[in-house]
């Protein structure tokens, strides 16, 4: 047997490097976009990059992928990439073959755009594809989403460019806390404890520490070896779960998505931010989830029709204040929103008279 | 009738459908179909069906791999397993399509066949396998030059804008520093051996493009420390409409300088007078507004290198945290010594003081900055912090007074305090 | 040579001189000079000679008077005993000569002589009698119509800027709300019963000329609902520079309207077109910034009220805090029955809830504002809020499933849920 | 024996009122500031009032108060009023009388001023004259600091209302965390345990829970009935000090005074803020604690000189940004600046590029 090979990390990048990127590494002078999708990179050297960028499902099949290598080799000499946000880029010198690339694709029912002021890939995770803590599914609220705000992809009409993301629980793995609109699957339910299963799968001590409001206890019945949870401190996060399997806190019922809005990562005009709680819970409701597809429209338009040019949507939230914003979107004010979670939550409390009626 | 329909519903619609490219697939592989029918019980029954992970893993690392079983085996058997595969991609995520069929090929062989490209921290994601496979799939990715990205508390699988490879704001190498960082910590990100996850991510410029600044323990962003360079030429094109604001990617058809760009300067550091574009740069906030309006007028300095910024992460255990500055500058030139040593004090501060489960930002906010930057050898700021405090209560270490005694003003650290 | 050479520095300078003052007291009062003698001491030694209070005070009272005694008794027996007595002061510090000098009268039989106008709280300080002196000198000022401030646990003296005494601003009448605040608490003042100190400060415009939202744990600041009055000639005599900026009370002569108003408003709901003055009252935030430069052409509207905050104290022990808006608009007017109420639901759950020496806006801190809102019957509303919560961790309680239950969407408080 | 009066409250305010401001109470118009320390209402009616506002010593004597009645008989019909922040305002309604109590008051040694744009009365506490914790006298760099700026206090020359405040320990009696310029005195010792008090005089679990950090623990040697302090865990608050006087935690070396600036109450253009640490120790220097004045001046003078029109000092320096704070006023920045204290502290980092080097 040979040896085996361990720690060797990825492949070098430059490898996968079309020529003409290599050539003009560091080089790059400006850029243009001269249509959706479409990036058009122009090197010191005059030399010109054309990125054309295209949306995908991120769960996709080898099938999937091979096809997309197909249409790679035929226009961009096998060369392509995906950016950070899970769209696919097209690399080509050839601007006269980008028409041609742009049919294939349409052909394979893949869109163009996701660039400027468009609404791009939502960034998103597992949900019930895989993973053991969801509230809700991840592709499928996508899909309903991306498929109903599709006209936002394929064109620079807003005034700015608008970042979604979904999370299918707390835990929020991607970027859910910085974005422009965010969903968020939440639990409502505190766990239920399987004491039989508890007492052999999990190290008490370590269970009632995981729990960050502090509501796990040893249970009081000392023969059981278990825990008990005082249920009006638990707000359902999923972490004792996390520390022990025999805590689950799903409800089929009860779980849910949460609207937050209003966060950003880049530093341009305002620094990054985090999103904030806009709807606190909207009922899980699959296969398309339509009042989630709903409100997030519905958000998008008031932001659409009332921000300024160049504003963020949280920017333009700030600029008209989160009162208004409640009221333009005519979304209820409830006990949810406003923070009661340890040291965050001064902070975000009104200590001064800066604010409409 | 149809086994899926509630997921078939997710079939129409203008947005590529994971449904019919699963059920493509599924007509190939039954673990694929099964994964279909758990799904569509979990539609019906709005609750998932993976049970809690276990451990699983290949020889020798422990990590890499996310363990998964079905609560459905007996129903479902393609799904007892599912485990996930994590293998670290490459710098800006540039493929050949040769490599992508090679990673397909051997994925079609020993896994589902479904994938994430990419996952969110950056792996490509091989998602569904049983144990038995994992060892087999591992030896061949690395026979073919990949390996396993990190997961579990260990040092993530970092990643980067493309930055030099195609944008012409990146204030460094964005793409050799993660290949060579990612490359120095291969022992950290296969050994569990951190008090939880760490991960590294690298921006070129303010931009942001992977959201290192929420997404990062350790973000490293590029900026620059001198002038913005200025084409008065292209600024008067913007100007008369030649050409179009952000590159054309807008709604706008024309750019107001004045309204658009200068009075928009979070700073006011900006100036146009009708005819000349004017920047104080001194008091310039680094923000890339004006730069990403008119790209073809203005571009970031030449004297380039990074911030470093420390401690985010998502809401696990008290609030989300953005990362803060703790070294506004730093040169990031190979082989990126410096930067190397900073982020081996750092975990080491960290792998000595850290909680079980405690990321380095929650570490730092429970011991306190001072004795994170004392460890880190770094010299405090001004530009840590967005505002100094509020509150009178400040601790004063024997450090202070030996230095007030050697008749210095203020200690800030060895060999950098103040007289 | 003078026995104070230290404090005999501070009679010269332009600023009028406590020591001076002090001097020529000393000469009458045995207890100033032994006052001034140990005050040398602490100006040679840089420490106190004040022992750790001790419990003092009038017959049925546990409050007002402040105990402290010197720890260099034997040396200056003058000021063994040297208590303070806080007297609440009338609203808005408005005084006759008459009732001042019966002030000085009593307290040149029963004390120092000394006397700070006032104290940070607002009540007139009589700085140093003894233990004996307290019961008649109190009987004295009950016979005169004065009485005890708050000290303590207790509700202390509110106080209130002038309000429509003499101010064009006032949205409510600070002086009759402070006077009938502090009848009716009378109880509460002059008896411990709360769990830490209690204040109430009464400003009539959100200029808060008694820095009520820094310092009282119920801040009751005016504020207009309806639109800004604007005097459409005087804007013109401004513009031209007949009327001086801020009533003249400023190192500029002539205000420039978009630049030093319109510009400025932080909201930007103003617009100047170089004749008429127009305000988009929907999105004004009050910030009084254009009425105070213009107060000779704006006013605050004419539907006015109070906007009541609360929490606000200084750093011990978490920190300070300002107080936050607990209920946007209130109608202020006597008997201030709906504030009154208000007023003991709020200490009244404090009381229940607080622990020893915990103010009330740290309580709300401890057990969150869903259940002070809740007790004290106020609604949620976001104007409460800054900025609404950014982590996921939020609670539901069984009444907002109930609601649900109802096909209400959302609970907000009994019989305002959202339907 | 009569009957024992109490609880009767404070006087009724009407009776102190001039009969100008009864007859045109809530009936104000506007005002004017003809002149430094000068104020003009015009009401309604017509009626105009003018109130003369003067600075004083706040720590004063009955002779004092006696001498001032004397001034207000004589021009103002024996109306007088104190302000919000301890000056005396004389009220008349003869404008004719202005000058000849202007002349009064000068001759009196007490100067006029206080009014828009100057530095008005500091706001103070007690000191080594009254109480029991201060690391510093209060009259005293009160007395010294208005000696120096005492030209900004009768006149106009600031860009916009400068407010210093003055507390003599960290409990801030005054509104030292909200003024533009802040003096608070600091200790910087640890408690010295007096064990053979302690065991009398506290009880030693309200002790222990009385420390803001945690530092105080039950003594191990059980015998002694005390506790022992974890001295680097102590940020001398003196909390233990008003909950157990076995406790003292001064020090004649190691007080001194703490700069904060940047602190404001009004709503104005911005929102009510914090005072911020500007300079964390200076020595204590009495009697005229020169470094202290000097600091304050420099400050002073550096935001006279680089505020815009109507910006406060706080307003000035979040346009500048904290980093040219430092630098313009030659301050060091140190680790004492950076908060480490709990909740507050991780919304004070940077958490974005937006900074200037
Ligand atoms: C390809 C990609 C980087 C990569 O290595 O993969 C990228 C590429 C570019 N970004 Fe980006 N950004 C990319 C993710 C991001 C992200 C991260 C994210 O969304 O998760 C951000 C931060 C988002 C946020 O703030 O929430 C980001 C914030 C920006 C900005 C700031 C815009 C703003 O107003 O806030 C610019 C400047 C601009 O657009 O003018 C920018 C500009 C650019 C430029 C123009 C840079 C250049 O000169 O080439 C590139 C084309 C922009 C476009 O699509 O309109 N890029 N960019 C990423 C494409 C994502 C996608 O497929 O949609
Ligand atoms: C696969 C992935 C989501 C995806 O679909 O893309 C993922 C999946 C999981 N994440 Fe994550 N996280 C993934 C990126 C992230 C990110 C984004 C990033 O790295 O940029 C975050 C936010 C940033 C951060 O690190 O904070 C993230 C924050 C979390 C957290 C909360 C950590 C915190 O400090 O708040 C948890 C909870 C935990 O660690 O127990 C978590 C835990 C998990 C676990 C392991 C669930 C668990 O408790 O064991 C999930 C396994 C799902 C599965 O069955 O496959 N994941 N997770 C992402 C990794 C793919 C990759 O390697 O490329
Ligand atoms: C006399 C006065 C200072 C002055 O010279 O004006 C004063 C003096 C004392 N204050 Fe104060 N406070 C005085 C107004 C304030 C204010 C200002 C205000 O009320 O507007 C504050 C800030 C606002 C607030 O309430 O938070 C204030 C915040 C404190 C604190 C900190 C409370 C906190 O929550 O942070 C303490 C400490 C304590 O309560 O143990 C305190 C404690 C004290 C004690 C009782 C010291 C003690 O620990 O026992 C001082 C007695 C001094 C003495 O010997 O006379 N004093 N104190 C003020 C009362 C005069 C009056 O009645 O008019
Ligand atoms: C007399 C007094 C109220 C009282 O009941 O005693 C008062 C009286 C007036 N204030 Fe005030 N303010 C008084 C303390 C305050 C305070 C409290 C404090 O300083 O502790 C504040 C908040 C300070 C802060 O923000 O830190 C205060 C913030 C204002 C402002 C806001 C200015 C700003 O730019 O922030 C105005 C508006 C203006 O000056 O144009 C104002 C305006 C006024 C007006 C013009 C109101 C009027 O129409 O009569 C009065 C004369 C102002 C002047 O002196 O220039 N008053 N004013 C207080 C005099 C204090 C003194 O002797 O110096
Ligand atoms: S967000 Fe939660 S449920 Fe979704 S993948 Fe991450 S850990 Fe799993
Ligand atoms: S779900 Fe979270 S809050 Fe509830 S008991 Fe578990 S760890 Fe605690
Ligand atoms: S972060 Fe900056 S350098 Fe990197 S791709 Fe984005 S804009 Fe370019
Ligand atoms: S980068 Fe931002 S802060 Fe700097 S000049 Fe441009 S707009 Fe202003
Ligand atoms: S708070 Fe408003 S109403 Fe009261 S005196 Fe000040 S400016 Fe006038
Ligand atoms: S009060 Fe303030 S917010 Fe309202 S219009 Fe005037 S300047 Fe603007
Ligand atoms: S600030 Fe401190 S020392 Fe000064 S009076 Fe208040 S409690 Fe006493
Ligand atoms: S001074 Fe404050 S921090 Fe120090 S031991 Fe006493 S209570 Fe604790």
């Amino acid at each position: 047997m040979s040896e085996r090979k361990t720690d060797i990390g990825p492949p070098h990048y430059e490898q996968f490097l079309p020529p003409i990127i290599k050539e003009n590494y560091g080089k790059w002078k400006y850029h243009e976009i001269p249509e959706p999708g479409v990036l058009k990179h122009v090197s010191e050297t005059g030399a010109e990059l054309y990125s054309v960028r295209a949306g995908a499902a991120r769960l996709i099949s080898t099938d999937f992928v091979r096809e997309v290598c197909e249409v790679a080799d035929k226009f961009c000499d096998g060369y392509l990439r995906f950016t950070s946000r899970n769209n696919i880029e097209f690399l080509l010198t050839d601007k006269g073959k980008i028409a041609g690339l742009k049919a294939e694709l349409k052909k394979a029912g893949i869109p163009i755009g996701g660039t400027g002021h468009s609404v791009t890939s939502i960034i998103h995770t597992q949900g019930w594809v895989h993973c053991h803590t969801p509230a809700i599914d991840a592709s499928g609220p996508v899909k309903a989403v991306m498929d109903d705000l599709f006209e936002y992809f394929g064109t620079h009409k807003l005034p700015a460019q608008v970042r979604i993301a979904l999370a299918c629980c707390i835990n929020m793995c991607g970027a859910v806390h910085c974005s422009d609109i965010a969903m968020c699957g939440v639990h409502r339910t505190a766990p239920k404890i399987m004491h039989d299963r508890l007492r052999h799968l999990c190290e008490i001590p370590t269970t009632i520490a995981s729990c960050p409001t502090g509501a796990i206890r040893p249970h009081p019945d000392k023969s059981l070896k278990s825990v008990s949870v005082n249920e009006p401190k638990c707000m359902y996060c999923g972490n004792c779960y996390t520390m022990c399997p025999a805590l689950p806190c799903f409800d089929a019922e009860k779980g849910g998505i949460a609207i937050l809005v209003g966060g950003k990562v880049s530093n341009a005009k305002s620094a990054p931010a985090f999103s904030r709680l806009a709807i606190p819970y909207i009922p899980n409701n699959p296969p398309r989830w339509p009042e989630v597809v709903a409100a997030i429209r519905n958000i998008l338009i008031k932001y659409a029709e009332g921000a300024n040019k160049w504003e963020r949507l949280g920017e333009w939230i700030n600029r008209i204040g989160w009162e208004k914003f409640f009221e333009v979107c005519d979304i209820p004010f409830t006990f949810q929103h406003i923070d009661d979670y340890k040291f965050q939550a001064y902070d975000t409390y009104r200590t001064s008279m800066h604010f409409k009626f | 009738m149809s086994k899926t329909p509630l997921l078939d519903q997710l079939e129409s619609g203008p947005w590529p459908s994971f449904v019919t490219d699963l059920k493509r697939m599924a007509a190939k592989k039954p673990q694929v179909k099964d994964l279909l029918a758990q799904l569509e019980r979990s539609y019906q029954e709005k609750i998932t069906h993976w049970k809690h992970g276990g451990i699983v893993g290949v020889l020798g690392y422990g990590s890499g791999i996310i363990g998964r079983y079905s609560d459905l085996a007996e129903t479902f058997p393609g799904v007892e397993h599912f485990h996930t595969m994590r293998i670290n991609q490459p710098s800006g995520w540039f493929y050949t399509t040769k490599a992508l069929r090679g990673l397909c090929d051997i994925w079609d062989k020993h896994g589902s066949g479904l994938l994430n490209m990419h996952g969110a921290t950056g792996d490509i994601i091989f998602l569904g396998t049983r144990t038995e496979n994992l060892e087999p799939c591992f030896a061949e990715l690395t026979a073919n030059g990949w390996d396993l990205g990190g997961s579990g508390s260990t040092f993530r699988s970092p990643s980067c804008c493309l930055g030099p490879a195609r944008c012409e704001w990146a204030c460094y190498d964005t793409m050799e520093a993660c290949y060579v960082l990612t490359q120095e910590m291969q022992f950290d990100m296969h050994r569990p051996s951190y008090p939880y996850k760490y991960k590294l991510k690298f921006s070129g410029c303010p931009n942001d493009c992977v959201a290192a600044v929420a997404r990062a323990d350790l973000s490293i962003i590029g900026v620059w420390k001198d002038d913005i360079r200025i084409d008065q030429a292209a600024v008067k094109a913007y100007a008369g409409g030649e050409l179009k604001p952000r590159g054309g990617a807008t709604p706008y058809a024309k750019l107001d300088i004045k309204a658009d760009v200068t009075d928009l300067c979070p700073t006011h550091c900006m100036s146009y007078d009708g005819k000349k574009l004017a920047i104080d740069n001194r008091n310039c906030n680094h923000c890339m507004h004006c730069i990403n309006l008119m790209p073809q007028a203005l571009r970031p300095g030449t004297e380039t290198g990074a911030t470093l910024l420390l401690g985010s992460h998502a809401p696990i255990l008290e609030g989300a945290q953005l990362s803060w500055v703790i070294q506004p500058f730093i040169v990031m030139e190979s082989p990126y010594d410096e930067f190397k040593e900073l982020n081996v004090r750092i975990t080491e501060w960290w792998a000595e003081h850290g909680k079980n489960r405690e990321r380095i930002g929650e570490l730092i906010l429970r011991l306190g900055m001072r004795e994170f930057l004392e460890a880190a050898e770094l010299p405090p700021a001004p530009q840590q912090v967005r505002i100094p405090r509020a509150n009178p209560f400040f601790f004063w270490q024997q450090s202070d007074f030996d230095a007030e005694a050697k008749g210095r003003k203020y200690y800030t650290r060895e060999g950098f305090d103040v007289e």
